[in-house]
Protein backbone atom coordinates (compact mmCIF):
# COMPACT_ATOMS: atom_id res chain seq x y z
CA UNK A 1 0.00 0.00 0.00
CA UNK A 2 3.32 2.16 0.94
CA UNK A 3 3.43 3.06 -2.83
CA UNK A 4 0.07 2.88 -4.30
CA UNK A 5 -0.72 5.44 -6.46
CA UNK A 6 -2.75 6.33 -9.40
CA UNK A 7 -6.09 5.08 -7.85
CA UNK A 8 -9.17 4.60 -9.72
CA UNK A 9 -12.46 3.20 -8.25
CA UNK A 10 -15.29 2.31 -10.49
CA UNK A 11 -18.39 0.34 -9.72
CA UNK A 12 -20.79 -0.62 -11.74
CA UNK A 13 -24.32 -2.30 -11.89
CA UNK A 14 -24.14 -6.05 -13.18
CA UNK A 15 -25.12 -5.46 -17.16
CA UNK A 16 -22.74 -6.76 -19.85
CA UNK A 17 -23.07 -3.23 -21.76
CA UNK A 18 -21.19 -1.75 -18.59
CA UNK A 19 -18.20 -3.70 -19.65
CA UNK A 20 -17.33 -0.38 -21.79
CA UNK A 21 -17.46 2.36 -19.16
CA UNK A 22 -14.25 0.16 -17.54
CA UNK A 23 -12.87 -0.61 -21.13
CA UNK A 24 -12.64 3.32 -21.15
CA UNK A 25 -11.57 4.10 -18.21
CA UNK A 26 -8.72 1.45 -18.06
CA UNK A 27 -7.90 2.47 -21.71
CA UNK A 28 -7.28 6.35 -20.50
CA UNK A 29 -5.69 5.02 -17.21
CA UNK A 30 -2.81 2.57 -19.42
CA UNK A 31 -2.85 5.14 -22.25
CA UNK A 32 -1.32 7.88 -19.61
CA UNK A 33 0.89 4.94 -18.35
CA UNK A 34 2.27 4.81 -21.12
CA UNK A 35 1.29 1.04 -22.43
CA UNK A 36 1.23 0.83 -26.26
CA UNK A 37 -1.82 0.26 -27.89
CA UNK A 38 -1.06 -3.46 -28.88
CA UNK A 39 -0.48 -4.25 -24.84
CA UNK A 40 -3.89 -1.37 -23.98
CA UNK A 41 -5.91 -4.04 -26.17
CA UNK A 42 -4.81 -7.46 -24.23
CA UNK A 43 -5.16 -5.99 -20.77
CA UNK A 44 -8.37 -5.06 -21.89
CA UNK A 45 -9.27 -8.35 -22.64
CA UNK A 46 -7.98 -9.77 -19.76
CA UNK A 47 -10.27 -7.21 -17.62
CA UNK A 48 -13.35 -7.70 -19.68
CA UNK A 49 -13.51 -11.55 -18.91
CA UNK A 50 -12.46 -10.23 -15.65
CA UNK A 51 -15.10 -8.15 -15.39
CA UNK A 52 -17.58 -10.20 -17.38
CA UNK A 53 -16.98 -13.73 -15.22
CA UNK A 54 -18.03 -10.93 -11.95
CA UNK A 55 -20.61 -9.73 -13.84
CA UNK A 56 -22.26 -13.71 -14.61
CA UNK A 57 -20.84 -15.95 -12.41
CA UNK A 58 -20.36 -13.71 -9.69
CA UNK A 59 -23.71 -11.28 -9.29
CA UNK A 60 -25.70 -13.42 -11.98
CA UNK A 61 -26.32 -10.62 -14.04
CA UNK A 62 -28.54 -9.03 -10.69
CA UNK A 63 -28.58 -5.45 -11.71
CA UNK A 64 -28.75 -4.49 -8.11
CA UNK A 65 -25.51 -5.89 -7.15
CA UNK A 66 -22.05 -3.87 -8.08
CA UNK A 67 -19.26 -4.86 -9.83
CA UNK A 68 -16.49 -2.62 -8.33
CA UNK A 69 -13.13 -2.42 -9.92
CA UNK A 70 -10.01 -0.61 -9.04
CA UNK A 71 -7.41 0.17 -10.67
CA UNK A 72 -3.53 1.49 -9.19
CA UNK A 73 -0.16 1.23 -9.69
CA UNK A 74 2.27 -0.39 -6.96
CA UNK A 75 6.07 -0.36 -7.48
CA UNK A 76 6.97 -1.34 -11.14
CA UNK A 77 3.28 -2.61 -12.06
CA UNK A 78 -0.21 -1.76 -12.80
CA UNK A 79 -2.80 -3.60 -10.77
CA UNK A 80 -6.46 -3.91 -11.71
CA UNK A 81 -8.69 -5.40 -8.61
CA UNK A 82 -12.50 -6.71 -9.83
CA UNK A 83 -14.72 -7.66 -6.99
CA UNK A 84 -18.23 -8.91 -7.11
CA UNK A 85 -20.36 -9.68 -4.71
CA UNK A 86 -20.94 -13.63 -5.28
CA UNK A 87 -20.70 -17.42 -3.83
CA UNK A 88 -16.76 -17.28 -5.26
CA UNK A 89 -15.53 -20.61 -6.55
CA UNK A 90 -12.91 -23.09 -6.37
CA UNK A 91 -10.30 -21.97 -9.22
CA UNK A 92 -8.38 -25.27 -8.70
CA UNK A 93 -11.11 -26.98 -10.38
CA UNK A 94 -11.25 -24.75 -13.11
CA UNK A 95 -10.92 -27.19 -16.72
CA UNK A 96 -8.06 -26.15 -18.78
CA UNK A 97 -9.25 -25.24 -21.99
CA UNK A 98 -6.64 -26.77 -24.48
CA UNK A 99 -7.16 -29.84 -23.06
CA UNK A 100 -8.48 -31.62 -26.52
CA UNK A 101 -12.15 -32.74 -24.92
CA UNK A 102 -12.49 -28.92 -24.44
CA UNK A 103 -11.34 -27.50 -27.18
CA UNK A 104 -14.66 -27.50 -29.24
CA UNK A 105 -16.62 -26.67 -25.50
CA UNK A 106 -18.13 -23.24 -25.78
CA UNK A 107 -17.18 -21.65 -22.72
CA UNK A 108 -14.18 -22.34 -20.10
CA UNK A 109 -11.84 -19.55 -21.36
CA UNK A 110 -11.95 -16.30 -19.67
CA UNK A 111 -9.52 -16.87 -16.67
CA UNK A 112 -6.95 -18.28 -19.01
CA UNK A 113 -7.63 -15.33 -21.14
CA UNK A 114 -6.50 -13.69 -18.38
CA UNK A 115 -3.48 -15.44 -17.19
CA UNK A 116 -2.14 -15.54 -21.04
CA UNK A 117 -2.41 -12.18 -20.96
CA UNK A 118 -1.57 -10.68 -17.26
CA UNK A 119 1.51 -11.59 -16.07
CA UNK A 120 -0.11 -12.73 -12.39
CA UNK A 121 -3.36 -13.29 -11.59
CA UNK A 122 -4.75 -14.19 -7.78
CA UNK A 123 -7.70 -14.96 -6.66
CA UNK A 124 -9.39 -14.10 -3.19
CA UNK A 125 -12.82 -14.75 -1.46
CA UNK A 126 -14.11 -13.19 0.92
CA UNK A 127 -15.52 -14.87 4.36
CA UNK A 128 -19.00 -12.90 4.03
CA UNK A 129 -18.67 -13.95 0.21
CA UNK A 130 -17.58 -12.36 -2.77
CA UNK A 131 -14.71 -12.49 -5.42
CA UNK A 132 -11.76 -10.62 -5.78
CA UNK A 133 -9.63 -10.97 -9.52
CA UNK A 134 -6.33 -9.95 -8.89
CA UNK A 135 -4.55 -8.89 -11.99
CA UNK A 136 -1.06 -7.03 -12.48
CA UNK A 137 0.94 -6.16 -15.85
CA UNK A 138 4.39 -4.70 -15.28
CA UNK A 139 4.26 -1.65 -16.82
CA UNK A 140 6.34 -0.99 -19.77
CA UNK A 141 5.85 -4.24 -21.07
CA UNK A 142 4.90 -3.51 -24.40
CA UNK A 143 2.30 -6.23 -25.82
CA UNK A 144 4.55 -8.80 -24.73
CA UNK A 145 1.43 -11.62 -25.46
CA UNK A 146 0.86 -10.46 -28.91
CA UNK A 147 4.31 -11.92 -29.48
CA UNK A 148 3.95 -14.73 -27.48
CA UNK A 149 1.31 -15.64 -29.82
CA UNK A 150 3.58 -15.15 -32.55
CA UNK A 151 6.47 -17.55 -31.50
CA UNK A 152 3.51 -20.44 -31.33
CA UNK A 153 2.75 -19.17 -34.77
CA UNK A 154 6.27 -19.93 -36.03
CA UNK B 1 -21.52 -5.25 -33.29
CA UNK B 2 -23.48 -5.52 -36.86
CA UNK B 3 -24.28 -8.79 -39.12
CA UNK B 4 -24.58 -8.57 -42.79
CA UNK B 5 -26.51 -11.68 -44.62
CA UNK B 6 -25.30 -12.34 -48.06
CA UNK B 7 -25.83 -15.16 -50.80
CA UNK B 8 -23.38 -15.53 -53.16
CA UNK B 9 -23.28 -19.46 -55.37
CA UNK B 10 -25.37 -20.94 -52.61
CA UNK B 11 -22.87 -19.94 -49.70
CA UNK B 12 -24.42 -17.89 -46.80
CA UNK B 13 -22.29 -15.11 -45.95
CA UNK B 14 -22.32 -13.43 -42.97
CA UNK B 15 -20.28 -10.21 -42.71
CA UNK B 16 -19.07 -9.28 -39.03
CA UNK B 17 -18.35 -5.39 -37.72
CA UNK B 18 -17.20 -4.98 -34.72
CA UNK B 19 -16.81 -6.64 -31.13
CA UNK B 20 -18.07 -10.04 -30.23
CA UNK B 21 -18.24 -9.91 -27.14
CA UNK B 22 -20.39 -11.03 -24.22
CA UNK B 23 -24.36 -10.06 -23.31
CA UNK B 24 -24.34 -8.18 -27.13
CA UNK B 25 -22.26 -9.18 -29.99
CA UNK B 26 -22.45 -13.10 -29.12
CA UNK B 27 -25.76 -13.02 -29.21
CA UNK B 28 -26.15 -11.47 -32.63
CA UNK B 29 -23.60 -13.82 -34.37
CA UNK B 30 -25.55 -16.69 -33.10
CA UNK B 31 -28.82 -15.54 -33.89
CA UNK B 32 -27.28 -14.70 -37.41
CA UNK B 33 -26.25 -18.58 -37.71
CA UNK B 34 -29.39 -20.12 -36.12
CA UNK B 35 -31.69 -18.07 -38.85
CA UNK B 36 -29.41 -18.94 -41.90
CA UNK B 37 -29.89 -22.45 -40.60
CA UNK B 38 -33.27 -22.12 -40.54
CA UNK B 39 -33.71 -20.75 -44.11
CA UNK B 40 -32.31 -23.90 -45.19
CA UNK B 41 -28.50 -22.48 -45.54
CA UNK B 42 -25.76 -25.19 -45.21
CA UNK B 43 -22.52 -23.44 -46.89
CA UNK B 44 -21.81 -20.57 -44.18
CA UNK B 45 -19.14 -18.38 -44.84
CA UNK B 46 -18.00 -15.69 -42.00
CA UNK B 47 -16.09 -12.33 -43.00
CA UNK B 48 -14.13 -11.84 -40.03
CA UNK B 49 -12.20 -8.55 -41.44
CA UNK B 50 -13.97 -5.86 -39.71
CA UNK B 51 -13.88 -7.56 -36.24
CA UNK B 52 -12.04 -5.23 -33.58
CA UNK B 53 -12.52 -7.91 -30.52
CA UNK B 54 -13.53 -10.99 -29.58
CA UNK B 55 -13.52 -12.40 -25.64
CA UNK B 56 -13.90 -15.53 -24.83
CA UNK B 57 -17.80 -15.58 -25.28
CA UNK B 58 -17.71 -14.47 -29.14
CA UNK B 59 -14.80 -17.48 -28.98
CA UNK B 60 -17.17 -19.37 -27.43
CA UNK B 61 -20.15 -18.40 -30.00
CA UNK B 62 -17.76 -19.26 -33.02
CA UNK B 63 -16.76 -22.70 -31.89
CA UNK B 64 -20.76 -23.33 -30.87
CA UNK B 65 -22.07 -22.05 -34.27
CA UNK B 66 -18.96 -24.26 -35.99
CA UNK B 67 -20.22 -27.56 -34.00
CA UNK B 68 -24.24 -26.35 -34.32
CA UNK B 69 -23.64 -26.20 -38.32
CA UNK B 70 -21.50 -29.46 -38.67
CA UNK B 71 -24.32 -31.04 -36.35
CA UNK B 72 -26.72 -30.05 -39.37
CA UNK B 73 -24.40 -31.50 -41.71
CA UNK B 74 -23.65 -28.41 -42.90
CA UNK B 75 -20.23 -26.70 -43.20
CA UNK B 76 -18.97 -22.80 -41.65
CA UNK B 77 -15.41 -21.43 -42.21
CA UNK B 78 -13.97 -18.34 -41.82
CA UNK B 79 -12.12 -16.11 -43.70
CA UNK B 80 -10.51 -12.55 -43.48
CA UNK B 81 -9.10 -13.27 -39.74
CA UNK B 82 -7.39 -9.72 -38.54
CA UNK B 83 -4.09 -10.02 -37.00
CA UNK B 84 -5.46 -9.82 -33.42
CA UNK B 85 -8.31 -12.44 -33.92
CA UNK B 86 -5.92 -14.57 -35.26
CA UNK B 87 -3.72 -14.21 -31.77
CA UNK B 88 -6.73 -15.19 -30.18
CA UNK B 89 -7.08 -18.48 -32.00
CA UNK B 90 -3.42 -19.63 -31.79
CA UNK B 91 -4.15 -19.13 -28.07
CA UNK B 92 -6.52 -20.62 -27.73
CA UNK B 93 -5.47 -23.59 -30.47
CA UNK B 94 -8.60 -22.87 -32.51
CA UNK B 95 -6.79 -22.25 -35.29
CA UNK B 96 -5.91 -25.69 -36.13
CA UNK B 97 -9.52 -27.01 -35.50
CA UNK B 98 -11.52 -24.10 -37.32
CA UNK B 99 -11.88 -23.97 -41.04
CA UNK B 100 -9.91 -20.86 -41.58
CA UNK B 101 -9.94 -19.13 -45.55
CA UNK B 102 -7.72 -16.38 -46.94
CA UNK B 103 -9.86 -14.35 -48.57
CA UNK B 104 -14.16 -14.49 -49.68
CA UNK B 105 -12.76 -15.85 -53.20
CA UNK B 106 -11.08 -18.27 -51.27
CA UNK B 107 -13.75 -18.84 -49.16
CA UNK B 108 -16.54 -19.62 -51.47
CA UNK B 109 -14.33 -21.48 -53.96
CA UNK B 110 -13.85 -23.94 -50.74
CA UNK B 111 -17.33 -24.97 -51.14
CA UNK B 112 -17.17 -25.44 -54.68
CA UNK B 113 -14.59 -27.96 -54.71
CA UNK B 114 -16.78 -29.54 -51.80
CA UNK B 115 -13.60 -29.26 -49.13
CA UNK B 116 -11.36 -26.53 -47.73
CA UNK C 1 -34.29 6.23 -5.15
CA UNK C 2 -37.05 3.93 -6.14
CA UNK C 3 -36.78 4.40 -10.14
CA UNK C 4 -33.11 5.07 -9.95
CA UNK C 5 -30.96 2.84 -12.55
CA UNK C 6 -28.18 2.89 -14.50
CA UNK C 7 -25.94 3.48 -12.05
CA UNK C 8 -22.13 4.10 -12.10
CA UNK C 9 -19.55 5.16 -9.63
CA UNK C 10 -15.84 6.27 -10.34
CA UNK C 11 -13.86 7.50 -7.46
CA UNK C 12 -10.85 9.47 -9.00
CA UNK C 13 -7.38 10.62 -6.67
CA UNK C 14 -7.57 14.53 -7.21
CA UNK C 15 -5.32 15.41 -10.33
CA UNK C 16 -6.41 17.39 -13.31
CA UNK C 17 -5.82 14.66 -15.67
CA UNK C 18 -7.82 12.41 -13.75
CA UNK C 19 -10.69 14.61 -15.66
CA UNK C 20 -10.28 12.36 -18.83
CA UNK C 21 -10.91 9.62 -16.45
CA UNK C 22 -14.47 10.89 -15.60
CA UNK C 23 -14.90 12.38 -19.04
CA UNK C 24 -14.47 8.30 -20.83
CA UNK C 25 -17.26 6.89 -18.66
CA UNK C 26 -19.50 9.73 -18.85
CA UNK C 27 -19.38 10.26 -22.46
CA UNK C 28 -20.35 6.24 -22.85
CA UNK C 29 -22.90 6.62 -20.26
CA UNK C 30 -24.75 9.35 -22.16
CA UNK C 31 -23.94 8.02 -25.44
CA UNK C 32 -25.87 4.69 -24.16
CA UNK C 33 -28.53 7.01 -22.96
CA UNK C 34 -28.96 8.46 -26.92
CA UNK C 35 -27.63 12.06 -26.14
CA UNK C 36 -26.79 13.42 -29.24
CA UNK C 37 -23.09 14.61 -29.80
CA UNK C 38 -23.80 17.91 -28.92
CA UNK C 39 -25.67 17.43 -26.21
CA UNK C 40 -22.81 15.01 -24.76
CA UNK C 41 -20.47 17.60 -25.15
CA UNK C 42 -22.19 20.45 -23.24
CA UNK C 43 -22.96 18.03 -20.51
CA UNK C 44 -19.38 16.99 -20.29
CA UNK C 45 -18.03 20.32 -20.15
CA UNK C 46 -20.47 21.00 -17.14
CA UNK C 47 -19.09 18.00 -15.57
CA UNK C 48 -15.35 19.12 -16.50
CA UNK C 49 -16.07 21.83 -13.83
CA UNK C 50 -17.71 20.19 -11.07
CA UNK C 51 -15.04 18.26 -10.95
CA UNK C 52 -12.60 20.63 -11.50
CA UNK C 53 -13.88 21.89 -8.47
CA UNK C 54 -13.82 19.63 -6.57
CA UNK C 55 -9.88 18.76 -6.98
CA UNK C 56 -8.89 22.34 -6.91
CA UNK C 57 -11.08 24.45 -3.68
CA UNK C 58 -12.51 20.95 -2.37
CA UNK C 59 -9.33 18.52 -2.10
CA UNK C 60 -6.83 21.43 -2.97
CA UNK C 61 -5.73 18.78 -4.92
CA UNK C 62 -4.57 16.74 -2.00
CA UNK C 63 -3.78 13.51 -4.69
CA UNK C 64 -4.78 11.41 -0.90
CA UNK C 65 -8.50 12.68 -0.89
CA UNK C 66 -10.73 11.13 -3.86
CA UNK C 67 -13.67 12.92 -5.81
CA UNK C 68 -16.49 10.85 -6.36
CA UNK C 69 -18.64 11.19 -9.34
CA UNK C 70 -21.88 9.06 -9.20
CA UNK C 71 -24.03 8.64 -12.14
CA UNK C 72 -27.72 7.43 -12.76
CA UNK C 73 -30.97 7.63 -14.01
CA UNK C 74 -33.79 9.13 -12.32
CA UNK C 75 -37.26 9.16 -13.71
CA UNK C 76 -36.66 11.34 -17.03
CA UNK C 77 -33.06 12.59 -16.30
CA UNK C 78 -29.26 11.78 -16.24
CA UNK C 79 -28.60 12.82 -12.69
CA UNK C 80 -24.72 13.23 -12.09
CA UNK C 81 -23.15 13.61 -8.39
CA UNK C 82 -19.80 15.24 -8.17
CA UNK C 83 -18.21 14.88 -4.27
CA UNK C 84 -15.37 16.39 -2.53
CA UNK C 85 -13.66 16.28 1.43
CA UNK C 86 -13.28 19.56 1.39
CA UNK C 87 -14.74 22.50 3.33
CA UNK C 88 -17.64 23.68 1.65
CA UNK C 89 -18.47 27.55 0.72
CA UNK C 90 -21.41 29.36 0.12
CA UNK C 91 -22.63 29.14 -3.40
CA UNK C 92 -25.19 32.41 -2.45
CA UNK C 93 -21.59 34.50 -2.42
CA UNK C 94 -20.62 33.58 -5.87
CA UNK C 95 -20.12 36.36 -7.74
CA UNK C 96 -21.54 36.65 -11.64
CA UNK C 97 -18.97 36.70 -13.94
CA UNK C 98 -20.82 38.64 -16.73
CA UNK C 99 -21.75 41.44 -14.50
CA UNK C 100 -19.24 44.07 -16.05
CA UNK C 101 -16.43 44.52 -13.38
CA UNK C 102 -15.80 40.52 -13.53
CA UNK C 103 -16.33 40.12 -17.38
CA UNK C 104 -12.32 40.11 -17.28
CA UNK C 105 -11.75 38.37 -14.22
CA UNK C 106 -9.36 35.48 -15.22
CA UNK C 107 -11.89 32.47 -13.38
CA UNK C 108 -15.23 32.73 -11.78
CA UNK C 109 -17.01 31.10 -14.46
CA UNK C 110 -17.37 27.68 -13.69
CA UNK C 111 -20.76 27.56 -12.03
CA UNK C 112 -22.07 29.49 -14.58
CA UNK C 113 -20.97 26.62 -17.03
CA UNK C 114 -22.61 24.29 -15.17
CA UNK C 115 -25.83 26.30 -15.01
CA UNK C 116 -25.87 27.24 -18.07
CA UNK C 117 -25.31 23.53 -20.25
CA UNK C 118 -27.56 21.43 -17.14
CA UNK C 119 -31.17 21.84 -16.76
CA UNK C 120 -30.43 22.22 -12.81
CA UNK C 121 -27.61 22.54 -10.04
CA UNK C 122 -27.81 22.19 -6.21
CA UNK C 123 -25.39 22.35 -3.51
CA UNK C 124 -25.27 20.57 -0.71
CA UNK C 125 -22.74 20.16 1.94
CA UNK C 126 -21.90 17.53 4.55
CA UNK C 127 -22.05 17.94 8.36
CA UNK C 128 -19.07 16.53 8.79
CA UNK C 129 -17.47 18.97 5.44
CA UNK C 130 -17.49 17.81 1.52
CA UNK C 131 -19.14 19.29 -1.06
CA UNK C 132 -22.07 17.39 -2.83
CA UNK C 133 -22.45 19.29 -6.34
CA UNK C 134 -25.61 17.52 -8.01
CA UNK C 135 -25.94 17.89 -11.70
CA UNK C 136 -28.88 17.27 -13.68
CA UNK C 137 -30.05 16.95 -17.25
CA UNK C 138 -33.17 16.01 -19.06
CA UNK C 139 -32.89 12.78 -21.19
CA UNK C 140 -33.90 13.27 -24.88
CA UNK C 141 -33.01 17.12 -24.51
CA UNK C 142 -31.06 17.25 -27.48
CA UNK C 143 -28.11 19.73 -27.95
CA UNK C 144 -30.48 22.96 -26.17
CA UNK C 145 -26.96 24.52 -24.85
CA UNK C 146 -25.80 24.72 -28.38
CA UNK C 147 -29.58 26.55 -30.00
CA UNK C 148 -29.00 29.44 -27.06
CA UNK C 149 -26.04 30.08 -28.16
CA UNK C 150 -27.51 30.34 -31.40
CA UNK C 151 -30.14 32.23 -30.65
CA UNK C 152 -28.17 34.95 -28.76
CA UNK C 153 -26.24 35.25 -31.93
CA UNK C 154 -28.99 36.96 -33.42
CA UNK D 1 -2.70 20.60 -26.07
CA UNK D 2 -0.45 21.24 -28.41
CA UNK D 3 1.18 24.91 -29.02
CA UNK D 4 3.04 26.06 -32.21
CA UNK D 5 4.97 29.04 -32.81
CA UNK D 6 5.03 31.11 -35.71
CA UNK D 7 6.99 34.41 -36.78
CA UNK D 8 4.89 36.07 -39.49
CA UNK D 9 5.09 39.70 -40.87
CA UNK D 10 6.29 41.04 -37.44
CA UNK D 11 3.06 39.41 -35.63
CA UNK D 12 4.00 36.09 -33.36
CA UNK D 13 1.08 33.48 -34.07
CA UNK D 14 0.39 30.80 -31.77
CA UNK D 15 -1.38 27.44 -33.32
CA UNK D 16 -3.18 25.77 -30.66
CA UNK D 17 -4.38 22.66 -31.08
CA UNK D 18 -6.24 20.50 -28.63
CA UNK D 19 -8.11 20.91 -25.33
CA UNK D 20 -6.87 23.95 -23.07
CA UNK D 21 -8.30 22.58 -20.16
CA UNK D 22 -7.23 22.94 -16.16
CA UNK D 23 -3.91 21.76 -15.04
CA UNK D 24 -2.41 21.28 -18.79
CA UNK D 25 -3.63 23.03 -21.83
CA UNK D 26 -4.47 25.96 -19.65
CA UNK D 27 -0.95 26.36 -18.81
CA UNK D 28 0.86 25.84 -21.93
CA UNK D 29 -0.91 28.16 -23.54
CA UNK D 30 -0.66 30.65 -20.42
CA UNK D 31 3.72 29.83 -20.92
CA UNK D 32 3.37 30.08 -24.60
CA UNK D 33 2.22 33.50 -24.45
CA UNK D 34 4.81 34.69 -22.10
CA UNK D 35 7.75 33.35 -23.77
CA UNK D 36 6.56 35.00 -26.73
CA UNK D 37 6.31 38.46 -24.47
CA UNK D 38 9.46 37.88 -23.15
CA UNK D 39 11.10 37.29 -26.62
CA UNK D 40 9.88 41.30 -27.27
CA UNK D 41 6.68 40.44 -29.21
CA UNK D 42 3.78 42.25 -28.90
CA UNK D 43 1.61 41.34 -32.06
CA UNK D 44 0.09 38.37 -31.01
CA UNK D 45 -2.43 36.45 -33.46
CA UNK D 46 -3.90 32.65 -31.86
CA UNK D 47 -4.90 30.38 -34.19
CA UNK D 48 -8.25 28.72 -32.06
CA UNK D 49 -9.14 26.51 -35.53
CA UNK D 50 -7.79 23.13 -33.83
CA UNK D 51 -9.12 23.92 -30.31
CA UNK D 52 -11.49 21.30 -29.26
CA UNK D 53 -12.66 22.27 -26.05
CA UNK D 54 -11.89 25.22 -23.74
CA UNK D 55 -13.14 24.67 -20.05
CA UNK D 56 -13.49 27.93 -17.70
CA UNK D 57 -9.79 27.59 -16.84
CA UNK D 58 -8.85 27.90 -20.61
CA UNK D 59 -11.26 30.89 -20.79
CA UNK D 60 -9.62 32.63 -17.82
CA UNK D 61 -6.03 32.03 -19.14
CA UNK D 62 -7.19 33.55 -22.57
CA UNK D 63 -8.87 36.72 -20.60
CA UNK D 64 -5.32 36.76 -18.56
CA UNK D 65 -3.66 36.57 -21.73
CA UNK D 66 -5.68 39.23 -23.44
CA UNK D 67 -5.40 41.43 -20.33
CA UNK D 68 -1.24 40.78 -20.03
CA UNK D 69 -0.78 41.45 -23.93
CA UNK D 70 -2.73 45.12 -23.44
CA UNK D 71 -1.03 46.01 -20.38
CA UNK D 72 3.04 45.40 -21.70
CA UNK D 73 1.49 47.66 -24.51
CA UNK D 74 1.08 44.88 -26.80
CA UNK D 75 -2.37 43.31 -28.72
CA UNK D 76 -3.70 39.80 -28.63
CA UNK D 77 -6.25 38.86 -31.44
CA UNK D 78 -7.75 35.33 -31.90
CA UNK D 79 -8.71 33.86 -35.39
CA UNK D 80 -10.48 30.87 -36.28
CA UNK D 81 -13.10 30.23 -33.52
CA UNK D 82 -14.71 27.11 -33.58
CA UNK D 83 -18.50 27.11 -33.38
CA UNK D 84 -18.36 25.66 -29.59
CA UNK D 85 -15.80 27.78 -28.67
CA UNK D 86 -18.06 30.66 -30.24
CA UNK D 87 -20.76 29.61 -28.22
CA UNK D 88 -18.66 29.81 -24.96
CA UNK D 89 -17.76 32.94 -25.78
CA UNK D 90 -20.75 34.33 -26.23
CA UNK D 91 -22.28 32.22 -23.30
CA UNK D 92 -19.17 34.33 -21.59
CA UNK D 93 -19.56 37.70 -23.11
CA UNK D 94 -16.44 37.83 -24.04
CA UNK D 95 -17.33 37.68 -27.75
CA UNK D 96 -17.84 41.66 -27.33
CA UNK D 97 -14.31 41.95 -25.91
CA UNK D 98 -11.95 39.76 -27.16
CA UNK D 99 -10.73 40.99 -30.79
CA UNK D 100 -11.47 38.34 -32.98
CA UNK D 101 -10.68 37.62 -36.49
CA UNK D 102 -11.96 35.78 -39.50
CA UNK D 103 -8.63 34.02 -40.67
CA UNK D 104 -4.95 34.18 -40.05
CA UNK D 105 -5.18 36.82 -44.02
CA UNK D 106 -7.55 39.12 -41.87
CA UNK D 107 -5.91 38.59 -38.20
CA UNK D 108 -2.26 39.51 -39.92
CA UNK D 109 -3.89 42.49 -42.36
CA UNK D 110 -5.56 43.55 -38.57
CA UNK D 111 -2.04 44.27 -37.33
CA UNK D 112 -0.78 45.62 -40.40
CA UNK D 113 -2.98 48.65 -40.62
CA UNK D 114 -2.93 49.22 -36.94
CA UNK D 115 -6.45 47.83 -35.38
CA UNK D 116 -8.85 45.61 -36.01
N1 LIG E 1 -16.33 -14.21 -10.25
C1 LIG E 1 -16.71 -15.49 -10.25
N2 LIG E 1 -17.63 -15.93 -9.37
C2 LIG E 1 -18.03 -17.23 -9.33
N3 LIG E 1 -17.53 -18.15 -10.18
C3 LIG E 1 -16.61 -17.80 -11.08
C4 LIG E 1 -16.15 -16.46 -11.18
N4 LIG E 1 -15.23 -16.40 -12.16
C5 LIG E 1 -15.12 -17.63 -12.67
N5 LIG E 1 -15.95 -18.49 -12.04
C6 LIG E 1 -16.10 -19.93 -12.27
O1 LIG E 1 -15.00 -20.38 -13.03
C7 LIG E 1 -15.44 -20.98 -14.25
C8 LIG E 1 -14.45 -20.71 -15.36
O2 LIG E 1 -14.46 -19.36 -15.70
P1 LIG E 1 -13.92 -18.88 -17.10
O3 LIG E 1 -12.59 -19.51 -17.33
O4 LIG E 1 -13.98 -17.41 -17.14
O5 LIG E 1 -14.91 -19.50 -18.19
P2 LIG E 1 -16.47 -19.25 -18.40
O6 LIG E 1 -16.82 -17.95 -17.77
O7 LIG E 1 -16.61 -19.24 -19.88
O8 LIG E 1 -17.17 -20.43 -17.77
C9 LIG E 1 -16.82 -20.41 -14.49
O9 LIG E 1 -17.64 -21.26 -15.26
C10 LIG E 1 -17.35 -20.26 -13.07
O10 LIG E 1 -17.86 -21.47 -12.59
N1 LIG F 1 -16.17 22.08 -4.54
C1 LIG F 1 -15.89 23.29 -4.00
N2 LIG F 1 -15.34 23.37 -2.76
C2 LIG F 1 -15.05 24.58 -2.21
N3 LIG F 1 -15.27 25.75 -2.85
C3 LIG F 1 -15.81 25.74 -4.08
C4 LIG F 1 -16.15 24.51 -4.72
N4 LIG F 1 -16.68 24.80 -5.93
C5 LIG F 1 -16.67 26.13 -6.03
N5 LIG F 1 -16.15 26.72 -4.92
C6 LIG F 1 -16.00 28.17 -4.66
O1 LIG F 1 -16.81 28.89 -5.57
C7 LIG F 1 -16.00 29.80 -6.32
C8 LIG F 1 -16.53 29.93 -7.75
O2 LIG F 1 -16.33 28.73 -8.47
P1 LIG F 1 -16.36 28.75 -10.03
O3 LIG F 1 -17.56 29.46 -10.50
O4 LIG F 1 -16.23 27.33 -10.49
O5 LIG F 1 -15.10 29.59 -10.48
P2 LIG F 1 -13.55 29.35 -10.20
O6 LIG F 1 -13.38 27.90 -9.91
O7 LIG F 1 -12.90 29.77 -11.48
O8 LIG F 1 -13.18 30.22 -9.06
C9 LIG F 1 -14.61 29.24 -6.24
O9 LIG F 1 -13.63 30.24 -6.40
C10 LIG F 1 -14.58 28.65 -4.84
O10 LIG F 1 -14.34 29.62 -3.88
Amino acid sequence: MANRHSEVLLSIGSEFENIELIQAVLDESLQRLAFDEDARYWIGIAVREAVANAIKHGNRQDPEKQVEVELFVESDEVVIRVCDEGQGFDPDCVANPLDPENLLKPDGRGIFYMNRFMDAIEYDFGAQGGTVVTLRKRLGASSVDSRRGEEERG
Amino acid sequence: MKVTVREREGVTLLDLEGKITIGVGDVAMREAVHSALDRGSRNLLINMAKVSTIDSSGIGELVAAYTTVSNRGGRLRLFGIPPKVNDILQITQLITVLDILEDEEEGIASFRSGSA
